[in-house]
């Protein structure tokens, strides 16, 4: 059995390197000068008053594949809440408070709203400078954990209301795709950039429909991100075994 | 008693709009350019940060 | 003549990278690969890459070792209660 | 290549192999530290590779990394708490020297810029990454003492 597996990881590796090698070879020339995607990227970018290219192409040309990473993030997460679930034979114990170090209480409650304005300011400078949706919504959802670092689960929970990020999370997705479907409504196609003017370069409203769907992703990761870590902090912080509770409990206390 | 209410309303509101105008300040400092937009979008943002500023103290000492 | 600071930190990138794998305890690799992260980053911005280096930077310093440190923290619980109370 | 990006290579080579052999090597204690001083090491080298393309909003991964750099040391001493109980890890004297660094990257960079909102921003993510720096440390030395079973 270890002996075929190994066969087999060396057979894939080899196809692998083979297959890298191949695409290595009709690379173009490391830091060249010429990059024809590139240059036609820029220009519709700029033809569209996006100042950031790669938000453009993310939301606007291929806001298509946007689409399907954002179905990825939350197949994946739905996936999580599916197999981390309270089970039959598990009981949910109360987290138990834990003194922290005021020092670092103090910290994190005087970073947690400075994160939470840094990671909007991420996902509304999207389409004008680096950041965007996914980046910003996660910065926004770690700093909700500052709170369970800072202190303890329960002052986390008390500040999360899990049902309100679920639904968050599946009307951002709802959101994206009727702002696809509203592209189809005014008679062009799919997630095309055509609905909205496109506003002064390098302002807040320019690019078009590019900071709405930026927006939506961003509501999508934060509430997907604090969604995926209520589970993991779930089973890690309250849910116990049943079997040998007894002896577990009087050990933890 | 209503005395001791108006008292800690006073109080949040306090807590709110000093919460509310440092981080309307820091999201001044974070843009490069300041139009009308802009304004009404962070301090919309900020307002955000204020009230999880105010839940998330009542949180940790409210035991 | 800049392609030093592309050399300096791909060398140390594929340092990081090797001594992630090879560590064998999942905290000891956690925090390597938190190391591994910051400076995937920083070769990010090197190679004027700032939106990917961003999303790394996001996930990669706090959001991803949080998610193992749990599921570290998961297993030890579940195997000290296997054995019973010490 | 400008004087900016050859201290950004320089700190960024030095301090970076540093903290890569704390991190791969040693006792856990030792190794939570080096992670501690990997956002001090690189922090300031963003912020110098900021200035030497010319990009100011490069500056934002500089702000990121103060953010949430020692939120991520956050996350290892309160889950290793356990682990690092026996030999509370204090390495002041490097902690210190890494403040002074990010201190005087960003010194520099506000007396090398005009003065305006740009400056204040360079001030803020010196204070992000100075304060989460010894606020981390803090943590390590025993911050979480406290904490059992959460």
């Amino acid at each position: 059995m270890n002996r075929l597996r190994l066969v087999l990881l060396t057979v894939g590796g080899a196809g692998l390197a083979a297959l890298l090698v191949a695409a290595c070879l009709r690379l173009p020339d490391f830091g060249g000068r010429r990059h024809p995607y590139g240059d036609r990227a820029v220009h519709a970018s700029l033809s569209r008053h996006t100042a950031n290219t790669i938000a453009s192409v993310n939301f606007d040309q291929r806001a298509y594949d946007t689409l399907g990473e954002m179905s990825i993030l939350f197949a994946a997460v739905l996936g999580c809440v599916v197999l981390l679930r309270q089970a039959g034979d598990e009981r949910r114990a109360r987290p138990e408070p834990a003194e922290v170090a005021r020092p670092v209480r103090r910290y994190a409650l005087l970073v947690l709203p400075v994160a939470l304005l840094t990671g909007l300011y991420v996902i509304a400078h999207g389409q004008l400078s680096p950041g965007g949706g996914f980046q910003g919504g996660v910065v926004a959802a770690t700093a909700l954990h500052l709170l369970y670092l800072g202190a303890d689960y329960r002052a986390l929970e008390r500040v999360r209301p899990l049902g309100v990020y679920e639904t968050t999370d599946s009307l951002a997705v709802a959101a994206y795709l009727v702002l696809g479907t509203a592209g189809v409504l005014a008679g062009t196609a799919f997630l095309a950039n055509t609905l909205l003017p496109y506003g002064t370069f390098n302002t807040l409203s320019s690019g078009g429909t590019v900071p709405l769907l930026n927006a939506a992703i961003g509501m999508e990761v934060a509430s997907a991100a604090v969604v995926l870590l209520a589970h993991f902090l779930d089973q890690a912080v309250e849910i116990e075994e049943t079997t040998g509770e007894r002896t577990e409990g009087a050990h933890e206390r | 008693m209503t005395r001791r209410t108006a008292r800690a309303a006073l109080l949040a509101a306090g807590e709110l709009l000093a919460w509310w105008a440092a981080l309307a300040l820091l999201w001044l400092v974070l843009i490069s350019t300041v139009d009308t937009l802009e304004r009404i979008v962070g301090a919309s943002c900020a307002a955000a940060g204020a009230l999880l500023a105010r839940a998330g103290r009542r949180a940790v000492t409210w035991r | 003549m800049s392609d030093a600071l592309t050399v300096v930190v791909l060398v140390l990138v594929a340092a990081a990278a090797t001594a992630a794998v090879a560590q064998r305890d999942p905290a000891r690799q956690a925090l390597v690969l938190s190391f591994l992260g910051v400076l995937l980053a920083a070769l990010f911005t090197v190679l004027q890459a700032p939106d990917v280096g961003l999303s790394q930077l996001a996930v990669g310093s706090a959001l991803t070792p949080l998610l193992i440190m749990l599921s570290v923290r998961k297993v030890r619980r579940r195997g000290r209660s296997k054995e019973g109370p010490e | 290549m400008n004087g900016w990006i050859l201290a950004a290579t320089v700190e960024l080579g030095g301090a970076g192999a540093a903290a890569l052999w704390g991190v791969t090597t040693g006792p856990p204690a030792r190794r939570v530290i080096a992670q501690n001083l990997t956002t001090s090491a690189v922090c300031p080298a963003l912020l110098l590779l900021a200035q030497g393309y010319g990009r100011p909003s490069y500056v934002d991964l500089a702000l990121l990394l103060a953010l949430l750099g020692p939120v991520g040391t956050l996350v290892f001493a309160r889950l290793l708490s356990d682990d690092l109980a026996g030999d509370s890890p204090s390495a002041w004297a490097l902690t210190w020297a890494a403040a002074a660094l990010g201190a005087a990257v960003v010194v520099a960079l506000c007396v090398a810029g005009d003065p305006g909102r740009a400056t204040v921003k360079l001030l803020v993510i010196g204070a992000l990454l100075i304060g989460g720096n010894l606020i981390a440390s803090r943590a390590l030395a025993g911050g979480f003492r406290g904490v059992a079973g959460g």
